[in-house]
């Protein structure tokens, strides 16, 4: 169970890592802006989602799998408490992401209607071409 | 004792900046729209200025927002030398803003406008005000999209959105690998703090208190964030060879936004770097031996930069992309001051680690003043020779009006560090600060870069004050020609008056990156608010 | 009390000695040794009527251009800028001069021989170009094009040489203050006397005979860059009292570049350092051999094309240069 | 022979003023002992074109792309062939090369630290 466990988390990260690889790829080589985006896209999400995966502290181990961060006694005693901050999802990396994903939304868009308009003034999209300002 | 102006400014300039596209639905008169961006404007000079008298006065200062103590809740954190970057931020801006006024006075998009300038001086004091890494992120964010949009403002001008797409594009990069570096601190730390940060990196004490286990690989994890964010700020602050986009974005902005984007944002990534590397990262802490080598590798960039902007402004033909070529080498040079903190070069503390970083601080000042002056006047210098930016057709219109002469001579004797002028006394402390290291090459780089940086600026005087008219001259109004004067003599100032500056800006630095410095720096932001 | 003394000082060390007055004398005297040196090179008599051996020629013909001729009314350029121009320049000058230790009122701080390149160095170089850019002409413009192209190189090639006699001094003398022109110029002569330190000597002083011979715009640096050779570059709209204004700069120029080599490299007044008239002698003798060096370099050279000129002060300035450094930052290590 | 021991500052500042003053009066000098022409005089000399009329230019100006001529496409020719046009191309992907170098680089750093 706990190698399985090891196995699966490790999985997770290796891919996510391969994720960024393949986003820094296609955000850095792909001619057209499009793919350019939908490359960035994927950073933003994949960095989203190893913040997220950082939150659950150690969830390697199999005897004390991790709690959703809400403490469910009305009136907690410190041993619960103590109990709980060990267990659960740290909640504070969700908050990260949260905000991430409303400041990623904003750019996302606007690239994408800067795109718009590089399409409609360059009648494309492949960076190779839209390329007037250069030395 | 906290006071509440630390903490107030940032997010009442937000809502400032907030309101102006639902006033602008309902008051259509734009002169409503010059006079309240200048009065927030104002009001944010004006606390600046506020703040830095109290930390001059009392020392270090931190605001807890919500009233939750760190490291729980975020909060701003002002010692010297950010509180100063601040008040030179909070004052161009305010000039920059002015100038706006004079520079898009029958401009329906105003409120618009308006809106991402003050944007863009919110981002750039939260990031310089806040305490806290992920604020900072979300600062620099605020800071970007600001600057992206108000490259890409004129959106049918094809040059403009391919400016502000290389630019966005590549910028959120820069902020998501920023993040990804945050997300490495925060596991293995589990803290965002900067002054908690700065403690267990430091002490490396209390850093399995929230986290630990799978993530305890607290020296890999520290080495891959700082190179993550390394990466961000550098492209932020435009050093090669993250440098590619700025000669593109900076002369395709409206005219006041590419001076505070040449004099101001990119001071924000050498802040930023400057944080992390010695505070956070200091000399003292655990990690020195990666901050020697980092430091190396921002010297070696520092010098590339500087030489290739001063190389490839030799060859440019728009007066603004010679002036943003110009700000690559700046900038490149200011970097190569703040390189002096690695252990190879100089020990903490010393005659040589001192005078670099005062030497870096003080040409961060000289270049804001003496850049934005020059964008400015070249401002005044496109409207009177009809619109064009080529130099070969500005038609010597700065010998016509001897204000606007005078202010682009003395732009440029600050910018090429001539007596009596700022940039000389700050390019002195770094030319002295790397003999006294024992390391005279990187001075005769230093001189190699303003040598061929005057082959640039000859190309400008030329262009802008001597060739014969082409067309008939048209006269600038009052207020553009009052702001280049203030900007003048604020050049001939930071000269002047360096007796007096550089011992100001030794003793910040001394006081920001000495032993006590930054022990002070933790206490006040992180335990002084947990013994109330 | 001791304020008006200083101030007294000051005056009569900018207006008199080493100031004004006395750059005036010396730079003429200095173009009389050059115009008389290169003559003879070359088998002509050379400046001969004004004075004995025509000693006073360049005053001649620097009073004649001042009072006699009258100023351009220029279409195209702005004459009052040219003056003004021409004037920051002398005055750039006479305030290098007071770093130097001939002056009665000497200044000296710790790296004060930055001060020195930017006066010496910058303001001067920055003087003389847009002297000659404010009268627009476009054999007034490539030359000011070729100069600014020669100094990209010839300004760090400059530092670089002047960097490694104050480097050497800093590492093998207790002299205060460190990094210092007058602190230089005290110990110049032990660094002759150490075979070890003369070598990077020896190149340091090469390099910087090479650099001044390309600030002064001196063959093989005075560069045609057309195929059909270009009239006088920087000067050709120059005439009347602004020749003569641009005359004294360049000659100034020439005598304290030449003063520099003969104080910081070759020891100024040793071997009579002592005794004040035999030092100034030593100093003038000096000064006279490097002159003379200056104007047969002048005299054996043809006229490069612009881009061969920048690789010969990169081959034979810049790289002795940096190559003397590197020796002296060794000797420094061994130290 | 008296030296002045001034911070570097005070005695920049103090040569500074040693330069305006000198400045000011080589100025006096000049202006008092040239000959001018009166300012009212509507005969400007022409540009001095080798002998030829002025009318030979159509401009007295050069063009600032002709300046350092000999920098830019003599000595330094390579150089700026490269710096222009294989480095600042304009082309999105080709700046990414050296970015993403740059970044590679942060991380070998980064994880030769953490190897040792």
């Amino acid at each position: 169970m706990s190698e399985l466990n090891t196995f699966l988390f490790n999985i997770l990260l290796f891919s996510l890592f391969f994720n960024v690889g393949i986003s820094l790829y296609g955000i850095f080589a792909r001619p057209s802006l499009i793919k350019k985006i939908i490359a960035l896209t994927i950073f933003s999400d994949t960095a989203n989602v190893l913040a997220i995966a950082v939150g659950y502290r150690g969830w390697p181990s199999p005897s004390q799998p991790p709690i959703p961060p809400v403490i469910t006694t009305t009136e907690p005693s410190i041993d619960d408490l103590t109990w709980f901050a060990r267990q659960a999802v740290d909640p504070l990396p969700q908050a990260l992401v949260l905000t991430a994903i409303v400041i990623g939304l904003a750019v996302t868009l606007f690239l994408v209607f800067l795109t718009l308009q590089v399409y409609r003034l360059y009648g494309t999209t492949d960076v190779r071409r839209v390329a007037r300002l250069r030395g | 004792m906290y006071y509440l102006s630390v903490g107030v400014l940032v997010p009442s300039l937000i809502g400032l900046a907030f309101v102006l596209p639902l006033l602008g639905m309902i008051i259509k008169n734009i002169k409503f729209f010059h006079a309240y961006a200048s009065a927030a404007s104002l009001y944010a000079l004006v606390v600046a200025a506020y703040n830095f008298s109290i930390v001059v006065k009392e020392g270090v200062k931190a605001y807890p927002f919500g009233g939750w103590w760190p490291p729980i809740g975020i909060s701003y954190e002002l010692d010297e030398v950010n509180s100063l970057i601040a008040l030179l931020t909070a004052s161009v801006m305010f000039l920059i803003t002015l100038y706006s006024a004079w520079y898009i006075r029958d401009l329906k998009d105003a409120p618009y406008y308006y809106t991402l300038l003050l944007g863009l001086e919110v981002g750039m004091l939260g990031c310089i005000y806040t305490g806290d890494a992920f604020n900072l992120f979300v600062m620099l964010e605020v800071m970007s999209i600001s600057a992206y949009a108000l490259v890409g403002f004129y959106r049918n001008k094809p040059e403009a959105v391919e400016a502000a797409i290389k630019y966005g594009l590549f910028g959120a990069v820069a902020t998501t690998l920023y993040f990804i570096g945050l997300v490495f601190i925060y596991a293995s730390f589990g803290t965002l703090n900067m002054a908690d940060l700065t403690n267990k990196v430091t002490l490396f004490w209390g850093y399995d208190l929230v986290s630990g286990y799978y993530y305890g690989q607290v020296y890999a994890a520290t080495a891959i964030a700082l190179a993550l964010s390394l990466w961000a700020f550098t492209f932020k602050s435009a050093v090669f060879p993250n440098h590619f986009w700025l000669p593109d974005a900076h002369p395709e902005a409206p005219t006041p936004v590419s001076a505070a984007l040449s004099g101001l944002v990119v001071n924000v990534g050498v802040y930023a770097t400057f944080r992390f590397l010695y505070t956070i990262f200091n000399p003292f802490s655990a990690v020195s031996g990666l901050r020697d080598l980092i430091l190396l590798v921002t010297l070696v960039l520092g010098l590339a930069s500087g030489l290739i902007g001063a190389l490839m402004m030799a060859v440019q033909d728009d007066i603004k992309r010679l002036l943003a070529y110009s700000t690559i080498s700046h900038i490149g040079l200011v970097l190569v001051g703040l390189s002096i903190g690695s252990s190879l070069l100089s020990k903490p503390g010393s005659q040589a680690f001192v005078d670099g970083l005062t030497g870096a601080f003080y040409h961060l000042i000289n270049h804001s003043l003496g850049k934005s002056l020059l964008f400015l006047t070249a401002g005044v210098i496109i409207y009177a020779a009809g619109g064009t930016r080529r130099l070969d057709e500005l038609g010597g219109v700065a010998r016509r009006n001897p204000l606007l002469g005078a202010a682009l001579i003395i732009g440029v004797l600050q910018l090429l560090g001539i007596p009596p002028f700022g940039g000389f006394f700050s390019k002195y402390l770094l030319y002295a600060s790397y003999l006294e290291a024992g390391a005279p090459y990187i001075s005769v780089i230093i001189n190699v870069i303003s040598a061929i940086s005057l082959l640039g600026y000859v190309r400008l005087l030329y262009a802008a004050l001597f060739t014969t008219p082409k067309r008939e001259f048209v006269r600038a109004s009052a207020l553009p020609t009052i702001i280049l004067l203030i900007l003048s003599v604020a050049c001939l100032i930071t000269g002047i008056l360096s007796p007096i500056m550089s011992e100001w800006l030794r003793r910040f630095v001394e006081a920001t990156t000495s032993r006590d410095g930054i022990l002070n720096y933790w206490l006040q932001g992180y335990l002084i608010f947990w013994g109330r | 009390m001791e304020e008006i003394t200083l101030i007294a000082l000051t005056v009569f060390s900018t207006l008199v000695f080493p100031g004004l007055l006395t750059l005036w004398i010396a730079s003429m005297l200095s173009e009389w040794w050059v115009r008389k040196l290169f003559a003879r090179t070359q088998r002509r008599m050379g400046p001969s009527y004004v004075g004995p051996l025509g000693i006073l020629q360049p005053f001649a013909d620097f009073l004649k251009l001042l009072l006699a001729k009258t100023e351009p009314n220029y279409r195209h350029g702005s004459v009052k800028l040219a003056r003004i121009f021409g004037c920051v320049g002398i005055g750039a000058i006479t305030a290098s001069l007071l770093l130097l230790p001939i002056s009665p009122l000497r200044i000296a701080f710790n790296f004060d021989v930055i001060l020195l390149i930017y006066f010496l160095g910058v303001w001067v170089a920055i003087s003389e170009l847009l002297m000659s850019t404010s009268l627009t002409n476009p054999f007034t413009i490539k030359g000011v094009s070729r100069f600014s192209s020669m100094l990209v190189v010839a300004e760090p090639a400059f530092f670089t040489a002047t960097i490694v006699p104050v480097y050497l001094v800093s590492l093998t003398t207790k002299g205060e203050p460190v990094f210092s022109v007058s602190t230089t110029a005290e110990f110049a002569w032990s660094l002759w006397t150490n075979p070890l330190t003369a070598i990077p000597m020896i190149l340091a002083t090469i390099a910087a005979l090479v650099s001044i011979q390309s600030k002064l715009m001196f063959p093989p640096f005075n560069i045609p860059e057309a195929e059909q050779e270009l009239i006088a570059g920087v000067v050709t709209e120059f005439s009347g009292p602004l020749l003569a204004l641009f005359n004294f700069l360049h000659d100034a120029d020439l005598y304290v570049l030449s003063l520099i080599v003969a104080v910081v490299f070759l020891g100024g007044p040793y071997p009579f350092s002592d005794n004040l008239v035999l030092g100034a002698l030593a100093t003038t003798a000096k000064y006279l051999v490097i002159l003379t060096i200056i104007t047969i370099l002048k005299s054996s050279f043809g006229r490069f094309r612009v881009e061969q000129g920048v690789s010969t002060i990169v081959k034979y300035g810049l790289i002795p240069a940096l190559v003397a450094l590197a020796l002296s930052i060794i000797i420094g290590g061994l130290a | 022979m008296s030296t002045l021991n001034l911070d570097p500052w005070t005695a920049t500042l103090f040569l500074s003023g040693v330069l305006a003053l000198s400045t000011l009066v080589m100025y006096l000098v000049y202006i008092t002992l040239s000959r001018k022409t009166p300012q009212t005089s509507s005969e400007y000399s022409e540009p001095y074109i080798g002998g030829e009329p002025a009318s030979v230019i159509k401009s007295v100006d050069v063009s600032v792309r002709n300046l350092f001529w000999g920098v830019v496409r003599g000595a330094g020719r390579r150089l700026y062939t490269f710096l222009r046009d294989q480095m600042h191309n304009g082309i999105l992907n080709d700046w990414g090369v050296y970015m993403l170098s740059y970044i590679g680089l942060l991380t070998l750093i980064a994880l030769i630290y953490f190897m040792r």
